[in-house]
């Protein structure tokens, strides 16, 4: 039982931060039907500047700030130099491109900060929380919260705000969604834009736990990647189911079959998921027309 | 007194996708109040040349005038908001979000007042869609999905309507309905630019009309002289 | 009329000696470094060094009066960029001796082609197999993860317990000593009563450690570079598990206990003298090297010392002794001026190399540390 | 003559021209190590390049196969004391015979579904190679023997140029051969409409499987190559990173065009040789070449700079 | 026994039966036209009779055998060859490659002798490319053989998924709406198009809008109504039917159907 509640939250916290970066690359996903493998570089972003702002001495809200206003900036510029140019280009491509633009993140990230890992301090301090026998991390539950906060705000945005379906509707029809009068350069910029900050957020809050360094987006995306096809691409909701269960089949996995194989474990769980249902958990299953 | 201006005056307008230019220099104005039908054969531009006057395709030369100004360099949501709003081929509806939904975005770039009175006015256009409010665009039959495309664009509130094909894969007794209401839609002060495939239907209609082929106007005229005329009569109208 | 001009000809040289001194060739000195990838911790400060000392010594007027031009290529941590850059070394840049390689796989990938070439291979990786069995041209400066297994279990027999749980990541330098150790374990009368992994960038191991728990363990042993181990040591406390925890030399930079933060305290590890530099016995054979190298890097790179870049000075001292004692640049002279190396002290331990040991570290090259208060407590 | 043929002849013949000129431009050592390192890459490339630019279809996980190949290569001799070329031989057949396997059912997923489902594939073969310590040697990798051939040592760089560069040439006429055949353009046709293809009689299913089960032979093949020329391997011939540089190698050479993979893999073989004389931005600047080529030269390099010399050729 | 017969088919789409108890049947060298309003399961029944869909119930026999649920490329082997409502043309091909893709049943494959380039390989792209040529001479599209399909314009395209089929050498062609979109003279010559392939003896069922069309080249009419066969006859009785013209044909149509009379 103790074990079970310890896996069950390990399985959580790490869900959580796949589940954000999920998120990010389904607003992404929907918004362009570009794939944004960068999405791990704002994560990364999240967590080193604010890491670096506490260094040169600001309080952590301000750093984290700061670090949110720089992912977010990252994401524009990333919309803007390099997606929007490619507009037109194949879905493959556009994969490529935003590869190439993590790459070009992560180089520019060893050379403005360095090439180290680094930790920032629980926002609540390190004594763990005693539940049911196991101990819980307080910054896992800043995770947990968190999460459960952006995804409840994000919800709220696209199906209560008008800005919101207008997102919606870009990702629904482009066409129409210009022929309405939406600006859809601007919604794909927003779009860009919530995904960086989304994920700088994921960042700040896990790198109490996680640590970070100028190279952890890579293996984010990879995961996150996962998850949001787990669910279903394209499915806000299918996000964060595929983010949670892809962590806790890894702690699931670690704890109770084998820990060398627990990414096999997780990955083979993916395949077999896919070849029952091919769209995904959560995702549309269209009927072809033809 | 000198006619009042063309509410639009396309001018040398070129157009097209790639290496292929589709339209060819095309000179046309359209009046206040008027139905203008643009009919031809698929792939002689009618559907590019609409997308060039709603700005979703840029232009290569030419100008397009609205209301007097030069409007060429404006992006799609700024010429929405000058008035000139397009009902695309295919409707092109939102599919996943509610007919409620898609007719409020029709009104994006309008104030909230209005849109309540335009939303009361568009289900009273269209009975139809007040009763299917909350279902998922994407679930309207085909009529209905016209209707809310149509529905859509009114809610814009539109000075120039741009009709791409409105009947295209409806029901005869549909296709008589959807242009009863372009009908009463110029009855109600709108402008109407339509482009249509069942050219008879589109041209009797019509107070003004132009045949295009392959990217140029081969015949224009009132709608009434264009379906007399025995030229257009024998390659256009298959009569 | 042979012997005149022979005589004649030294004359020439020993009166154009200075000049040739400024027109001479610079000794080309290669190197491919993990600077960036995974290994990019270790890497990094191994190419700070190189630099740094290739400048001084150049400053100083190089070796054998000839400058030292280094050439470094960064592998990425991929030992198939690695076997490609030294054969770049090799073909391209015809240098005459390596110093390099930060992880044992782009080492063990770089050795065929530098033997092949039988160019003085010097690597800054720890893995045993680099020099066992012993290859003519490769040397390796780090204490091997085998003797820090070793050292552990001297420790771990010292306090009385025998039940060991091991972690290790799956990746280079924790799978490789993880094997070492599961080879050591019943030589030093230790049972491993529990072997989990995880994988690189892996951030929570508490399923792992929960398991460890379960197993009956006495102490727990993380073979891992990297944030590995400070998850692993932060786990372990946030678990509330009471059992003493051993990390490796691998983690022997201050960035550890700034990782791992309050948790680190209690940690114990071998790690060379250098961590400890301040708190050696005056008559420590090492206390000065360590201590002038630690200045001279910190106050040069603004960053604290690791054991990491150590490895490289000694790398690179090394060489530059060989070459000056073997008075030439030619491969074999260099390398049998290697395995000739006595009494060289460096900030790993004090070297003395045979044909039979190119690495010439005994376990008393490794100091027991625990970490005491946010710093390196020298514990024998 | 066919236009198919002369394509083909177009083809080959400029890829065996660089084949000849290379040695002669670049006779270093090292330059024809870099240089064969591209053909194997291109070999790779070239399978993948038929799976994606021909039939549409995404692999994320193909440095899986290589893997595969690499591996046996280097396991062969060292556990059953074959010989490294009868091994090379059975790593191809096991490579073609996962992917037969396992071919179907992933197929079956479109888009960044199967995107997914092939990167899993590589992920686990990767795990494989990392994890069973004993039998692969771990993450530190593993040597490979000299190959001998007749008695022959087959070693020094000129040998494995001309190795691994006909074997690309026969590759390539392989690939070429394909495209321009029955099987070939249900290939094609189903890249464009699976339905269409399927209701003029395309087995779709089969015929992906056919050209996935020969991307994989064909990986396994440069897999294999590889091993014996660098005589050393680790699991990172099998990593994600090298199955995103293998896409890479394809969507910016051209994806579709035989000689766009053969250009794609030696730019991204030779670009980060190039690229270190950059140092600390050698990252930053490969990061964004990738993205300059892509936006400018979006179909890729080699059909980019075919329509470039076509449309100023005057009409 | 006719050469394709549907029987009491029945499908539904999340509940929403798209097809209730609908049949029809050809015979070689007949005409059948489905005609019916948007929605009422025209496309539907092609995608099931075809192989796209799977029906809940009903069966499907070609010439007499049962071939109900058997996957498009096996009923293409079988004699049924299909066009689509919304284009499905391989636009990364050239016209004459699209027709040649059509030849697909008729070729032998050897994976080995193609990636060899083997002479019989050869010969064998030679027969399809010759057979593709004379059938798009056949659709009046000779002259285009050689260009990309996607620089063709709609009413080619029409015509070119026809040749395709016709590729397959088909004993029965389903065409879905293939005047769509056709000014009138396209429209009359893809009429004269579906006259001569009927001709020749091939079953032809289509669907189609255009009453004109419909009324010229029929045999016999099938009308849906929301999933459901309304009426079934020849065209004079089906315009006639108040039914009909209640729920389909309206004024438009009554003339354009007694225009073409």
């Amino acid at each position: 039982m103790v074990e079970l509640v310890q896996l069950l939250f390990a399985g959580l916290t790490t869900g959580a931060v796949y589940a954000l970066v999920a998120l990010g690359f389904t607003l992404i996903f929907q918004a362009s039907e570009v794939v944004n493998f960068a999405q791990g570089e704002f994560v990364m972003l999240g967590g080193m500047v604010t890491v670096f702002a506490m260094k040169a001495g600001l309080p952590l809200p301000l750093a984290a700030l700061l670090a949110v206003l720089v992912a977010v900036a990252t994401g524009l510029l990333l919309h803007r130099l390099a997606i929007e140019p490619a507009k037109g280009a194949t879905v493959v491509t556009l994969i490529i491109v935003t590869i190439g633009a993590s790459i070009l993140i992560r180089g520019l990230a060893q050379i403005v900060f360095d090439k180290q890992f680094h930790a920032l301090p629980a926002f609540t301090g390190d004594e763990p929380i005693r539940l049911l026998g196991a101990a819980i991390l307080p910054q896992s539950l800043w995770v947990l919260g968190g999460a459960a906060a952006i995804v409840l705000g994000l919800w709220l945005f696209m199906e209560r705000t008008l800005l919101g379906k207008a997102v919606r509707a870009t990702a629904a029809n482009r066409l129409a969604a210009e022929l309405v009068g939406i600006d859809t350069r601007v919604v794909l910029a927003l779009a860009f834009a919530v995904s960086a900050a989304i994920g700088a957020v994921g960042g700040i809050l896990v790198t109490p736990i996680t640590l970070t360094s100028y190279a952890v987006g890579t293996l984010l995306a990879l995961k996150g990647f996962a998850a949001a096809m787990l669910g279903g691409i394209g499915n806000p909701v299918g996000a964060v189911v595929g983010g949670l269960l892809l962590g806790l089949l890894e702690s699931f996995a670690a704890g109770w079959i084998s820990s060398t194989y627990k990414d096999g474990v997780a990955f083979l769980v993916i395949l077999l998921v896919l070849f029952a249902l091919p769209q995904g958990l959560l995702g549309r299953r269209a009927v072809e027309r033809v | 007194m000198p006619p009042p201006e063309p509410l639009l005056e396309v001018r040398g307008l070129r157009c097209g996708y790639g290496r292929i230019e589709a339209v060819k220099g095309v000179d046309l104005e359209v009046r206040e109040g008027e139905i203008a039908a643009l009919v031809g054969a698929n792939g002689a531009g009618k559907t590019t040349l609409l997308r060039a006057i709603s700005g979703v395709l840029p232009i290569r030369a030419g100008s397009i005038r609205f209301a007097g100004e030069p409007i060429e360099g404006l992006r799609p949501h700024e010429r929405v908001a000058h008035g000139i709003v397009q009902v695309p081929e295919g409707r092109q509806l939102f599919a996943p979000l509610s007919v409620e939904d898609n007719l409020r975005l029709g009104a994006f770039r309008r104030g909230r007042e209005r849109t309540e009175a335009n939303l009361a006015r568009v289900f009273a256009l269209f009975p139809q869609l007040a009763e299917r409010r909350d279902v998922p665009a994407g679930a309207l039959s085909g009529g209905q999905q016209q209707m809310c495309a149509i529905g859509r664009a009114l809610m814009a509130g539109p000075r120039l309507l741009l009709l791409d094909e409105p009947s295209m894969g409806l029901a005869p007794t549909l296709v008589e309905q959807i242009l009863a209401t372009v009908a009463r839609l110029r009855g109600e002060g709108v402008t109407v630019l339509l482009v249509e495939q069942n050219a008879v239907a589109a041209l009797s209609l019509a107070d003004r009309g132009w045949v295009l082929e392959t990217g140029r106007i081969a015949h224009a005229g009132s709608g009434r002289a264009l379906l007399d005329d025995p030229a257009v009569k024998a390659a256009y109208l298959g009569l | 009329m042979n012997r005149r001009r022979l005589i004649f000809g030294a004359a020439t040289a020993s009166f154009l000696l200075p000049v040739a001194v400024v027109a001479a060739e610079p000794i080309k000195i290669g190197s491919f470094l993990s600077v960036t990838g995974p290994a990019s911790f270790l890497g990094d400060p191994e190419k700070r060094t190189l630099e740094l000392y290739v400048e001084k010594i150049n400053a100083a007027g190089g070796v054998l009066g000839r400058k030292i031009e280094l050439v470094i290529y960064d592998d990425g941590g991929d030992a198939n960029n690695a076997r490609t850059f030294a054969t770049r070394l090799v073909e391209s840049d015809k240098v005459v001796a390596v110093v390099g390689g930060t992880t044992t796989a782009t080492t063990m990938a770089a050795i065929p082609v530098l033997e092949d070439a039988q160019i003085p291979f010097i690597s800054l990786a720890g893995g045993i197999e680099i020099v066992e069995p012993v290859k003519p041209f490769t040397f390796k400066t780090p204490h091997t993860d085998r003797m820090a297994c070793e050292k552990i279990f001297e420790d771990v027999k010292k306090r009385g317990f025998t039940k060991v749980g091991m972690i290790s990541s799956t990746a280079g330098f924790g799978a490789s000593m993880r094997n070492q150790c599961l080879k050591v374990a019943p030589e030093r009368g230790i049972q491993i009563v529990a072997d989990e992994r995880y994988a690189p960038g892996d951030t929570d191991t508490t399923p792992q450690l929960n398991k460890i728990k379960a197993s009956g363990a006495e102490v727990i042993v993380n073979a891992d570079f990297g944030q590995g181990p400070a998850i692993v040591t932060r786990n372990v406390r946030q678990l509330g598990l009471d059992l003493p925890l051993y990390q490796s030399h691998g983690v022997a930079s201050k960035s550890f206990i700034d990782l791992a933060g309050p948790a680190a305290e209690g940690v114990r590890l071998p790690a060379a003298a250098m961590l400890v530099a301040e708190q050696l016995p005056d008559d420590d054979p090492q206390k000065k090297v360590v201590l002038d190298y630690k200045t001279t890097y910190e106050s040069t790179q603004k960053q604290p010392v690791s054991t990491f870049g150590g490895h490289a000075y000694d790398g690179l001292m090394l060489l530059v002794r060989a070459i000056e004692k073997a008075g030439s640049t030619d491969g074999v002279k260099i390398r049998d001026a290697l395995r000739a190396t006595k009494g060289f002290v460096g900030t790993g331990g004090v070297v003395n190399m045979s044909p039979t040991d190119h690495m010439g570290l005994d376990l008393s090259a490794f100091r027991m540390l625990e970490i005491r208060n946010g710093n390196w407590k020298l514990l024998y | 003559m066919a236009p198919g043929t002369r394509t083909k002849l177009l083809v080959l013949g400029a890829l065996g021209l660089v084949l000849l000129l290379v040695p002669l431009l670049l006779p270093s050592a090292f330059h024809l190590r870099v240089a064969a390192l591209v053909w194997i890459n291109a070999v790779a490339a070239l399978g993948l390049a038929l799976l994606m630019g021909l039939a549409g279809q995404v692999s994320l996980g193909h440095a899986g196969f290589m893997g595969i190949g690499a591996y046996a290569t280097a396991l062969g001799p060292k556990h059953l004391g074959l010989d490294p070329l009868l091994s090379m031989g059975a790593g191809i057949l096991l490579a073609g015979a996962l992917a037969f396997l396992v071919g179907r059912p992933i197929l079956r997923l479109k888009g960044h579904y199967l995107a997914v489902a092939t990167l899993g594939l590589g992920i686990l073969v990767h795990l494989v190679l990392v994890s069973e310590v004993p039998t692969t040697g771990g993450p530190d990798g593993i040597q490979v023997p000299r190959l001998e051939l007749f008695g022959i040592r087959l070693v020094g760089p000129e040998l494995w140029y001309w190795i691994t560069g006909i074997t690309l040439l026969l590759a390539a006429w392989l690939a070429l051969n394909l495209e321009d055949s029955s099987t070939g353009r249900a290939l094609r046709a189903l890249h464009d409409s699976e339905i269409a293809a399927s209701v003029v009689g395309v087995d779709v299913a089969r015929a992906k499987l056919v050209v996935f089960v020969i991307a994989a032979v064909y990986a396994a093949l440069a897999g294999g190559l590889f091993a014996l020329f660098n005589r050393f391997v680790t699991p990172d011939v099998a990593g994600f990173l090298r199955s995103i540089e293998l896409v890479t190698m394809v969507v910016i050479g051209g994806m579709g065009s035989i000689l766009g993979a053969v250009v794609g893999a030696a730019l991204l073989t030779v670009l980060p040789q190039a690229l270190t004389l950059f140092h600390d931005y050698e990252h930053a600047v490969l990061g964004l070449s990738i993205i300059l080529f892509m936006v400018f030269l979006r179909q890729g390099i080699v059909p980019g700079l075919a329509a470039l010399v076509t449309r100023r050729r005057p009409a | 026994m006719s050469l394709l017969e549907a029987r009491g088919i029945g499908i539904a789409f999340g509940g929403l039966r798209a097809l209730d108890g609908v049949g029809f049947a050809v015979d070689p060298g007949e005409v059948l036209a489905i005609i019916g309003p948007n929605g009422a399961g025209k496309t539907t029944l092609f995608n099931v009779v075809t192989g796209l869909y799977r029906a809940q119930s009903g069966e499907v026999r070609l010439e007499g055998r049962d071939v109900t649920g058997l996957p498009p490329h096996v009923l293409a082997a079988r004699g049924l060859a299909r066009t689509f409502q919304n284009l499905q043309i391989f636009f990364r091909m050239s016209a004459l490659e699209n027709v040649m893709v059509g030849r697909h049943l008729k070729e032998r494959r050897r994976l080995w002798a193609e990636l060899l380039g083997l002479p019989s390989v050869l010969a064998e792209n030679r027969a399809s490319r010759a057979r593709a040529l004379e059938l798009l001479a056949f659709v009046g599209l000779a002259e285009r053989a050689e260009e990309p399909a996607s620089a063709l314009p709609y009413g080619a395209l029409k015509r070119l998924e026809i040749a395709r089929a016709l590729a397959c050498e088909p004993k029965v062609l389903m065409l879905d709406e293939p005047a769509a979109g056709c000014n009138p003279v396209e429209t009359e010559e893809i009429d004269r198009l579906i006259l001569a392939i009927a001709r020749k003896g091939t079953a032809v069922v289509l669907v189609e809008h255009d009453m004109k069309l419909v009324m010229r080249i029929s045999d016999r009419v099938l009308v849906l109504d929301q999933g459901r066969p309304l009426a079934e006859g020849t065209p004079q009785q089906v315009r006639s039917d108040p039914r009909v013209i209640e729920a389909y044909l309206g004024r438009l149509g009554l003339e354009a159907a007694h225009a073409a009379a």
